[in-house]
Formats: structure tokens, C-alpha cells, sequence
């Protein structure tokens, strides 16, 4: 994971209905020094992001090539090597610019254009990175309490990645990874910049990756054996159900939180970077049943089992739902509980 | 349908490179053609497979694609989709599983069997106009599993329990290895559909089949019953054959005890029907020494020798006719003679275990046979004695 | 909650080895101006933080008193007014200081010691984090990357906040909040500093309120039924038998993460800071019964279901467990997956 | 123990303020005594409390406390406890709960009742010296569900299902209501513990409590049960008591008194069919008195002396015949006899009960065939008398 190139322009107005102050870069910003820093805050940045997932298109037709895959398609070679990274950024800025001036949105308040192309996985990637100042505080030598200003990189709101050699292949739908923050004004001016929509088959795909991303992850990170990767399935199964049956959306985070709930960092992390999920997860009905699970709760009872056990250890009679092996650590309970009982009439 | 489904199945499974078994669902390397496309999209609709699949490009991993949206690009030589299938899928009309005794794990597929089958481990796909034995076998079962269901429910104890004096669980539960038996339940069906005894024939079934099988854990149960249902076949006809005679067992001997009644009284009878007739001959002797006169030497020719002749004639033939009736008598003896042996012999015969008490019953008949044959001759020789007395009375008459 | 008084002092080396410097304040900070956005950190801090909860004692002996507690003695009186918060930050601060050089501990680094008392619920609290600064980067006018430091306020990684309330009524044995660190030095060192203890008897108060707070959270803030509250204390049960078959420490940001994925942080807050709970949770058996839940997982099958459904609803008869009842969207998953079986038999 | 742990449970409910019942836990605040503070412990040692409380001073939340670390500070006036209580808790020694319904609906609680109650909604403790009407018929109820198990596990039906032509499934759950009834059990258990007609005796308990209970949902079969416990037992000992004189009846006494009189007739009958016969002796005799004449001393070889020798030879014969078919008829009458009593044993063994009645019967057929025996020798001895007779008469014509 290398950064190949980076440079900073930036378009900004400090307060809502001020004009826009633009100032572009001529050369690219060195890769050395302190930039350092700023370089791995910035390969950092979308792994820690909630991303969506998607490729170039125009309203619903990733056929017709919008603005920013225009330009992509200038500077680029077959090879992703950039014929001239400034001019590309340039363009790309004032085209940034004109998104913001064009629609009237007077209320966003633009930021520093960081673009950057790295190579990650042997893909190479071009991302761009609007980020704000935020104010911290510091101790002087006389220990009062003075201000300092540094450049956030510890979130992204706004930004876009694009994987190049995905992109060229044409092979692939679901290239882009971009966050547009929640407000849907900020989210469709910034989606219009880019010209990128989420994959619309998507949801065979994440719900099948999601399975895969908790699998790999719990045998391969955790070293669990089959039963308790099978258990972790279900739980993923189980919440997911439950989301449906409530109408919320799935997200990754939560189903990282609610299966690893002592790893979930990690497992969010992983299933972004290698199993590429975005945050918000669409999830196809059909797809779900290759979790093979049966699961639901209500009336105080929870319940989940393989669906393979039906009609084996599971049996199912109007109503009346009889399993002819419990988990060892149930019946102990169950057993401790009845103990007085047991010890008297049997 | 259910073919085409297995067949597609068994093509992409085979065109799978570096296949795996994982989790459940076969994983391999598939180059995709249009025809592998068109037979993913038919697995996918019957959620075989998830139509959606990363890929690689000399074997560089290069995101993934869904089947809906596949470019010419995608069937570039150089391209793999990673394809999963589910690699067991147990439905009402087909069936995909590794081998038989996934299949045979299935309750309802024992009781309700699937005719389309499709074995992951062996490639083998099973389809009605197939011969294979134990395929043939399988599609049987569920006549043993419906003979069984249909005793338990006659003991009121669903589709799987029998009551008969102790409750007979059933899991309907097979193994691969049972299905080397042939199922043939024709001679119980038949049993079954009988009008006659239909009560005691399903009581004794269950009796049967409850010693049968109380020794195996319900899980065997019915595997076991597949095993040997020759055997089981063969005692329930035998423990019906002698239910059948058992019923009539003890008409049988109140049946004996009667003839042997019978048959005492009736050669009694012979006696007795012959005793008033014998009672005429004392009566004609009587007649005879009242009538014989003495007649003096020479007088062969008056009335009174006449008479005397006439008389001793009428109590010969008297005594002929009388003799003659006793000696027919000993005829319908060994009539009925024949007749008692014949029931006796046969009865003896058919119910052994009775075969001493039947001899006896027999042994009283023919002790009584003997002593009327012993009165028989004493009448014959009393009738000879007094037509004898009656010839020496005619003789003496002439003073001779 | 304001607070009410602020101090920094310092004592640090700046590498391994190095000498410390030592150097204190003779006046209060100010709590206006630039040291405002200072004290909305400091608030914060123990709120982000993950905690550990107990009392001052010396080797498990809580009769005894701790350096630390005989200042606290010497300049708080009963209404927990501060006599003189300069000298008894900066007798805390040398005693810091005579810690780490008494006991030679030459990797410690020190840091910023900010004192500050403050209000919270109308309890007084003290408390003292040790901060330290990190770097960051600013983007200069020629949009050149520049460095640029600030007092790290994000995270806390020492630091001990007391409950002068609670801790002069008596009445507590869990009146001092405290974050050591993981490394065995660091957190050995700091809490013979502070000479605090963890509350021996906390397992059955934590287990106790870990099922309030669940129950406090999901009624009260997120408005779910008497069904729904139920389940979330059967996934908290559930999980924390998990934890403990495998032997592992149940920690509070877990089983928020388990029970409320999509409102974990919310809810580890609120457990913290309104149900007092530590981050390492010590359950007590006796009063995780109290829970009401039997619940187990393994085999490809997870059961959970309350404790007095026991020989109603569900019965256990050796070994098999039967439910005449079972949650609608599981009698819906089944019925579905035996669809063509059942429509063909019955 | 289980008394104390009530009392202290009731104690401490008592003295909640502000109580509410909540998430199954009575909570309230306490002011805590050090007899609180002991049965406090008591039920924390029961797991019917945390034993670790919130606390409050003058009404401001003020941390927590274990009650093992309590000290002076705590038990001061304006110092509350937020205690929470469990509020039920049903275990085999003890029982905490709201009110009868909830105990009720426990069916180990039903099978095998709890000793010690605490009902939280009336505040009512109910322990072994207590008069209360329904207490006493809980602590009796179990003994229905016996009498149910008994007879289910006499039908292999477990201790719930009894299979009489049906499964008839028990749930043994109650209602408050179903206590005003009082359990009296004692008739059945006396039937259920006789040994004569046992089989039949759980049989026809099994058919009542079917037809009795047959319409009720399973849900609420017991309590029906215990509701109409009187008609039920009435209705079984109705049953029992009309089984018992049917079985008698009907299918013994009819049938042997049948065969006593078809016994007793047939051996009259022997009789009867050689009376006419013995008829023609006495008109034998008549003759024999006429015919025979005197003969002077001597004259052995007159015609006279023949026809005396021939009368009286004739008469012997006709004696002989006579007494040959007597004899004949106790042979039939023994072979009767031999059926008779082959028939009567076999009744009297059949039915011990009815043994002396049977024995009466065939000691009437005994006394009939005595008679006709009795008679038979009559007869054979008139005879030898009436020859006798005509012998005498014989050689008094020879004035010897």
C-alpha cells in the first residue's frame, strides 16, 4: 500500500453565503516529511470509513458516463498510469466547484480537495478527500491553555475511491467506494461530483459477501471451530431477521457489533477491506437462506437452528416445535433448574 | 422440471476446477460459457446457488459480477467466477445430497420419497425410468413406513407409535445398507384388507411386530423392520394361521365331546332299535308251546301235525328274519365305525396337542361298539337257543 | 455539571531514561476562554473512557488509608469544600512524581496531571487525568503540510475521578472511577498513586445493575415493548454465558455492542455514567439467575427462553425439549421451508 | 427452613414503600433494621433478592451496598434501600407467587404439590397446619393426577396420555376455582386396589374417564376432572357394579343352568326309553302262569315238561335281553356323566366366584342320574325277581 501521488487544492467558504475561495496547487505535494503523516492518515481514512459501494452512472445508467469518468478516461491509459496527475485534479477541482456554484448550494462549505492515486492489493485507486480544519487545544510552556488548528483526518465525511483497475477491467460494478455523509443535500451534490450510484444488484452480492466476511473472519482471525462459526452465522442470521421484521436498514457496523461484539472494529474493518461491504448492507431474501438458518424470537423465547435440522433433530408438528438434542450447556441449566425436582420423582 | 434442475446441477458441479466442500455448499473455479450461464441461472432460481460471484482474472481477484448483469467480457478465457452450490438440498421433488444415508436422515423423504435424486458423491443422478435396486427399493419404503402408520393410528398412536401393551416408537430413519432389501408387503397388505377377523388380524400385526422390534432403539426400529421384514412377513402369516385355529380351537373340542356323545348314544341305539324287535320271539315261542299238540305216531297227516309244522316253520322263519336283522345290524356298526374314526382320525390329525383326549373320546365309542356287538351275538344266540327249544318241543311231540 | 476548578501541572521525560521535569502551577487555570473547549474534554473524558469502579484501600484492606485519601482528609471538609485546591494538586502532583522515581520506573512517561473538581448529579467529583500531547498535521496558506501539536483529549489513558460525595458519606464502596491502562506497570504504578481498589464485592451490584441498565435503556430510550426489553436482557444473559464458558472477561462495551449494535455507544454510556458499571463487569452466578433466561447455544442451535416458561410452555422430558408455543416469525420460517410438504400431506 | 424463608419473604414485602411490581421483581424502598437486614440475607441466600442495593439519603441517590459490607451509617433514619424481590419463585419446598392461578398453572407443581405457599397478592402464607379449604384440596390434587398416571401407565401412555380407543392427553394445570372442590379419591383407589377383575377394573376406569373427558380441550381436562370428581366416581362404580352382574349373569349362570337342565333331562331320558320294554317282562310272566303245568314225577319226557322248560327258558331270555340293554343304559349314562362333568369343571374353574353355584347345578344333574341309576337296578332286580318267580313256579309243577 503506496501513495503514488498526492496533491491538495482546496474550495471553501468559511461561512454559509459567503462566496467560494478556490486555490489549486500547481505541483503535486511531496510524499515526503511530514507528508508522511498525512499520507498514512489518508490510506487510513476509507478503511475506517462507513463507504457505499457502487460504479459511474447517470440516473440509474451506469451506460452513459458522467463528468468525473470523463475526465478519468482523459488522463488514464489502459495501464492506470495518469498522464498528468495535476491537470486531472485541476479539472476535477474547478469541476467540484462548479457542482457547488451551479446547483446555488449555499450552505456547503467546500473543504480541502485532497486527491491522492495509491496502489493497494496490486489495484491502484484514485480517492479524493474533502477534509475540514478542526480545532484542538494546547498547553504552552507555561501550562495556559492555547488553541491549535489541525487538518481532521481522523473522519471522513466526504470522499470517493475509485478502483482503477476495476474500473478499466469492466468487469465490475462495484468500483467506487464513496461516503456523502447523511444530510441529502450534502449527499446529492457530492454524488453528482462524482457521478457514482450504488450497484443495484447489490444486494445478492452483500448479503452473500457478508456470509463469506463472517465466516473467513471467524475461522481464519478468531480461530473457531465450525460450530461456533456456524453460531456466529445465525447471530448474523438472526439480527438480520430482526431488522427486516422492524423495517430498519441493515447496517455493517451494527452486525459487526451485534455477532463480534468483543472484535467488532476488526471484523468491520476486514469485511470492508477485503470482502469490499459497504456500511449499508442490502440484504436479498433468497441469498439470506444460503445462511441455512431458521430463526425468530418473541414470547420470551428466542430460537435459532440449522435449517438442515429440520426433519432430523428438529421436529416441527402444528405448532409444537421438539428438539431431540439441545446444546450441552442448556441442559445443564435446564437440569440445575429442575435439580430438586429431578432428584425427587425420578 | 426436477431433471433439468439435477442435470444442470451435475454439469456445473462437474465443470467446478479446484472444488471444495465447505460450510455445506461445494466452492470451485468455474470458466463460464453461455451454456453454464444459462444452467447457473436455472440453479439460482431454485436458490442452488447465489447467482452472484467474485471473480479473477489470471488468477488476480477482480471484484464480482451477477449473473443479470454479465458482459461479453465475462467469458474471457482468462476469467474464473468462484461459484458455491448448496450441496444439499432435500425438496419434495427433487433432492440433492453426497449419498444415500443423507437422503435416508430425512424423515419425511422415508415417508414421502423424492424421485428425482441427484448424489454429489458419486455423480449419480436417480430418475424414475431408472433401474437402479436401491433406488428401487427407496421409492418402496414408504409402504412399510404407510403399514406401519397405519397400525399406529389403529392404536390410536399417531403416524409413529404403536400401542400394544407397551408403546413402539418409530423414527422413520434409514441407512444406506437397508435398502439392499426389497420392501414387499403384498401378503400383509392383503392380510390387512381382509374383511374377516379385520380387528384381530391389525391386534396381532401389532403384537408381532411390537416383539419384533422391542429389543431395537427406536432409531433402528424401522431399519431393522426393512431388514427383516421377510421374517416379520412370515410370522405374522404364522401367528395368523394359528390365530385362525385357535378360534375354532374351542369349538373343536366341545365338538368332540358331543360326537363322542353321539356316537355312544346312536350305536347304543343300535341295540335298543333291535331289543322290542327280539321281544317278538319270546312272544312267538309262547305262541308255539301253547300251539304244538301231541301228535301220535303216524299221524303225519292230521291237522294237528299240520299245524305243528306250520308253527315250527313260523318261528324259524321268525328266528331267520330276527337274525338276519341282528347280523344287518352289525353292518351299520362298522358304518358308523367308519364314519367315527374318519372324524376322529381327521380331528386327531389337525389339533395334535388334543390328539390323546381325541383318543380317549374315541376309545369310549368304541368300548361302547364292543359291548353292543357282545349283545348282539348274545341275541343271536338266544334266538338260535329258542328256535332250538321250539324244534325239541315239535319233536317231542311225536313222541320220538 | 460545571466544573469548578482546573489545574495543570506536569511531570514527564520526554524519552526512556531521561530524567523527569517537574513543573507546577500556583494558580488555578481559568475555566473561560480558550480553556472552556478544555473542560467540555475534560467532562468527556471519563464518559468516553473505559473504567474500572472501586474505593481507596491498601492491599485490599479498605480500613486503611492511602496517601492519596489522607490529602483528600487534609483539604476537603465535610460539605467537600476544597481548603486549598493549588496545594493539594500540588502535593498530589509530587507524590506522581515520587511514585515513579521511588520505584524506578524508568519507562513512565508522565504527562500533563490535570486536577479538576467538578458537579455532576449534585455530587462533587475530583478527578486527575494525565494527558499527553499528539501530533497532527495542519495544511499551511501554500497548502503545504505542516505539523502541528494538541493536547490529546480524545482518549483518556490514566486517570481516576472520585466521588468526594459519595466517598465522605461513608456509605459507598464505589465512589472512585479509574482507567489505568492495560500494561501491568503502568497500571500498578498509577493505582498505588491513586491507592484505589476494585470493590470486592462488586460482582453482585454490577451483575445486578448490568440487568437495570439494560432494561433502564431499552424502555426508557429506546421506547421497546415489555417483549422486546425482555429479549435484550436474554441476548445480555446469553452472551455473558457465553463469555464465561469460554473463560472470558465480560466487558461492558461488548455487551452493548451484542445487545444494542446499533446504539452501543449510547448505551455504554448511559450504563456508565447514570448505573455506575466498570468496563470489566464482574458477574455473580446467583444474581445472573435473576435474570430469569435459560439459554444456550451449540450444535448448530441457539435456545434462550425465560426461566418460568419452564414446565408451562416449554417442557423437558430427558433430553428433548419441547415448545407448544413458538415465536411467530419462526413458525413463519418453518411453515415456509415445509411449505410443499405440508400442502401435500396434510 | 421453608417457613422461615416465607415469613421473612412476607416481613420484608411488607415493609416496601412505594412498592411496584416490575419485570417479575416486587422493588421498593427500604428502610433497613438489623432484623431486616437478617432476613434479607436469608432471601439473598435464596436467590429471592441480590442482596446489593441502591441507596438514597433524604431522597438523593447515593450509591450502592452489599449487605455483607453494611455498616453503622447505613441503618440511619433518612437512608433508603432500593430492594427488589423476586415475585415468583416455585420450587419443590416452597412457593412464592401472586395468587393460586399462577401455582396452578405449574404442572409439577400440580403433580407434586408444595408444601409451603406465599401468595404476594393477598399476602396469605399457607403452610401444613393450615385449615384453609383450598390449601387443603391443592395438597390432595396430586393424588388425582396418581389416580391419572396410574391408569395412563396402565394403557402405556406415560404418566399423561390413557389410550382407550383414543389418546386422551392430560395437562395437569388448574384454576383457582377447581380447589373449591374437595379430592376424594378413596372409592376408585379401593376398586383400583382390589385384585379380582383388576385388568377389567382399569379398563372400565379407562372407558369412564374417556367418555367423561373426551369433550374437554386437554388444557382443561384436569380441572374438569377435579370439578365433577362425584359424578365421575359414581359413574365408575355404576359401571363397575352393572360389569359385575353382567359378567355372572349373563354369560355363566345362563349358561350353566342351561346345561343342568339339558343334563338332567337327557339322563331322564335313559330311563324313560326303557321303561316301555320293561313292560313286556310282566306280560312274560302272565303267560309263563298259564302255560306252565304240573308234571307228574317222571314224566320228564312228556310234552308238558318241554313246553314248561320252554316257557321258562323264554322267560330267562327275555330277562336276559332285558337286563343286557338295563346295563347298556349306565353306559350311557356314564358317558354323559363323563361330559357333564368335563363341562361343569371347566365352568366352575373359569369363574372361581361362581364355583358353588355351578357345583349346586351339577350336583342336581348328580342327583338325577342317581335316581335314574337307582331306578335302572329297580328294574334289573324286578327282573331277576320275576324270573326268579316263573323258576319257582317251574319246579313247583314237579312237585320236587
Amino acid at each position: 500500500m503506496a501513495i503514488k501521488h498526492v496533491i491538495i487544492h482546496v474550495v471553501k467558504r468559511d461561512n454559509d453565503g459567503e462566496g467560494l475561495s478556490k486555490q489549486l496547487r500547481n505541483n503535486e505535494n511531496s510524499t515526503e516529511g511530514m507528508t508522511a503523516q498525512l499520507t498514512d492518515g489518508l490510506l487510513e481514512l476509507f478503511s475506517n470509513a462507513h463507504l457505499n459501494i457502487g460504479e459511474f452512472g447517470v440516473d440509474g445508467d451506469n451506460e452513459v458516463e458522467p463528468a468525473f469518468e470523463q475526465k478519468l478516461n482523459k488522463y488514464y491509459d489502459d495501464e492506470c498510469k495518469c498522464s498528468d496527475f495535476v491537470a486531472l485534479t485541476k479539472e476535477l477541482a474547478n469541476k467540484y466547484e462548479s457542482v457547488i456554484v451551479g446547483d446555488q448550494l449555499h450552505t456547503v462549505k467546500g473543504g480541502y480537495l485532497v486527491f491522492y492515486h495509491y496502489e493497494r492489493n496490486d489495484d491502484d485507486w484514485l480517492a479524493v478527500a474533502i477534509l475540514n480544519k478542526t480545532e484542538g487545544i494546547d498547553v504552552a510552556a507555561d501550562l495556559e491553555v492555547v488553541a491549535s488548528e489541525i487538518l481532521d483526518l481522523k473522519k471522513l465525511h466526504l470522499g470517493a475511491a475509485i478502483n482503477l483497475t476495476q474500473w478499466k477491467s469492466e468487469l465490475s460494478t462495484r468500483y467506487v467506494r464513496f461516503r456523502t455523509g447523511l444530510a441529502a443535500e450534502v449527499r446529492d451534490y457530492f454524488e453528482k461530483f462524482i457521478g457514482c450510484q450504488r450497484d443495484k444488484l447489490a444486494a445478492t452480492v452483500e448479503t452473500k459477501k457478508l456470509k463469506s466476511a463472517i465466516q473467513d473472519y471467524a475461522k481464519n482471525a478468531c480461530g473457531m471451530d465450525d460450530d461456533v462459526v456456524s453460531q456466529k452465522v445465525a447471530q448474523a442470521h438472526d439480527y438480520i431477521k430482526e431488522q427486516q421484521k422492524l423495517g430498519n436498514q441493515v447496517q455493517l457496523s451494527h452486525v459487526s457489533n451485534h455477532v463480534f461484539p468483543d472484535r467488532a472494529d476488526e471484523f468491520t474493518r476486514q469485511a470492508r477491506e477485503i470482502h469490499d461491504l459497504p456500511e449499508e448492507l442490502a440484504i436479498d431474501g433468497k441469498v439470506l437462506k444460503s445462511y441455512k438458518k431458521l430463526s425468530g424470537r418473541g414470547k420470551g423465547i428466542a430460537i435459532s437452528f440449522d435449517r438442515d435440522m429440520l426433519n432430523t433433530t428438529v421436529k416441527y408438528d402444528d405448532g409444537e416445535l421438539t428438539f431431540s438434542e439441545i446444546p450441552d450447556s442448556l441442559r445443564a441449566a435446564i437440569e440445575e433448574e429442575l435439580k430438586d425436582d429431578l432428584g425427587k420423582d425420578n | 422440471m426436477s431433471t433439468e434442475i439435477l442435470d444442470a446441477y451435475a454439469l456445473v458441479l462437474a465443470a467446478l476446477e479446484k472444488k471444495e466442500l465447505q460450510d455445506g455448499e461445494f466452492k470451485g473455479w468455474l470458466r463460464l460459457t453461455p451454456q453454464l450461464k444459462d444452467k447457473l441461472e436455472l440453479l439460482a432460481g431454485e436458490e442452488l446457488t447465489t447467482g452472484s460471484y467474485d471473480l479473477i482474472r489470471d488468477g488476480k481477484p477482480l471484484s464480482s459480477a451477477n449473473l443479470s448483469q454479465l458482459k461479453q467480457a465475462h467469458f474471457q478465457n482468462n476469467i474464473r467466477f468462484h461459484v458455491e452450490l448448496t450441496a444439499q438440498k432435500i425438496k419434495s421433488d427433487y433432492a440433492i445430497c453426497s449419498e444415500w444415508n443423507e437422503l435416508l436422515a430425512n424423515e419425511l423423504r422415508v415417508k414421502s420419497p423424492v424421485k428425482y435424486i441427484f448424489f454429489t458423491n458419486t455423480m449419480t443422478l436417480l430418475t424414475p425410468d431408472c433401474k437402479d435396486e436401491k433406488y428401487v427399493n427407496y421409492l418402496n419404503v414408504h409402504k412399510a413406513y404407510e403399514f406401519v402408520k397405519e397400525l399406529a393410528e389403529s392404536t390410536e398412536g399417531g403416524d409413529s407409535t404403536i400401542f400394544y401393551e407397551r408403546p413402539l416408537r418409530f423414527e422413520f430413519i434409514l441407512n444406506e445398507s437397508d435398502l439392499d432389501c426389497s420392501i414387499d408387503l403384498d401378503a400383509l397388505q392383503k392380510l390387512l384388507s381382509k374383511d374377516l377377523h379385520k380387528e384381530a388380524i391389525t391386534c396381532l400385526m401389532c403384537r408381532e411386530l411390537v416383539s419384533f422390534l422391542k429389543d431395537n432403539a427406536s432409531k433402528q426400529r424401522f431399519s431393522y423392520l426393512i431388514q427383516h421384514m421377510d421374517s416379520l412377513v412370515s410370522n405374522v402369516l404364522l401367528s395368523y394361521q394359528s390365530y385362525v385355529e385357535n378360534y375354532t380351537f374351542d369349538k373343536v373340542r366341545k365338538e368332540y365331546l358331543e360326537k363322542r356323545t353321539e356316537y355312544v348314544s346312536k350305536i347304543h341305539g343300535v341295540f335298543d332299535n333291535i331289543a322290542t324287535k327280539l321281544l317278538s320271539l319270546p312272544a312267538g315261542i309262547w305262541f308255539a308251546t301253547t300251539q304244538i299238540k301231541e301228535v301220535e305216531i303216524g299221524g303225519l297227516e292230521t291237522m294237528a301235525f299240520v299245524k305243528n309244522v306250520s308253527v315250527v316253520s313260523t318261528v324259524v322263519v321268525l328266528a331267520v328274519l330276527l337274525i338276519v336283522n341282528l347280523i344287518g345290524q352289525f353292518s351299520t356298526i362298522s358304518i358308523m365305525s367308519k364314519e367315527y374314526r374318519g372324524v376322529f382320525d381327521s380331528l386327531a390329525k389337525t389339533y395334535e396337542d388334543e390328539a390323546s383326549e381325541i383318543g380317549k373320546a374315541e376309545d369310549d365309542i368304541k368300548s361302547a361298539q364292543a359291548k353292543v356287538e357282545f349283545k348282539l351275538y348274545v341275541a343271536i344266540g338266544a334266538t338260535l337257543f329258542l328256535v332250538g327249544l321250539t324244534i325239541w318241543m315239535f319233536c317231542e311231540a311225536y313222541n320220538w
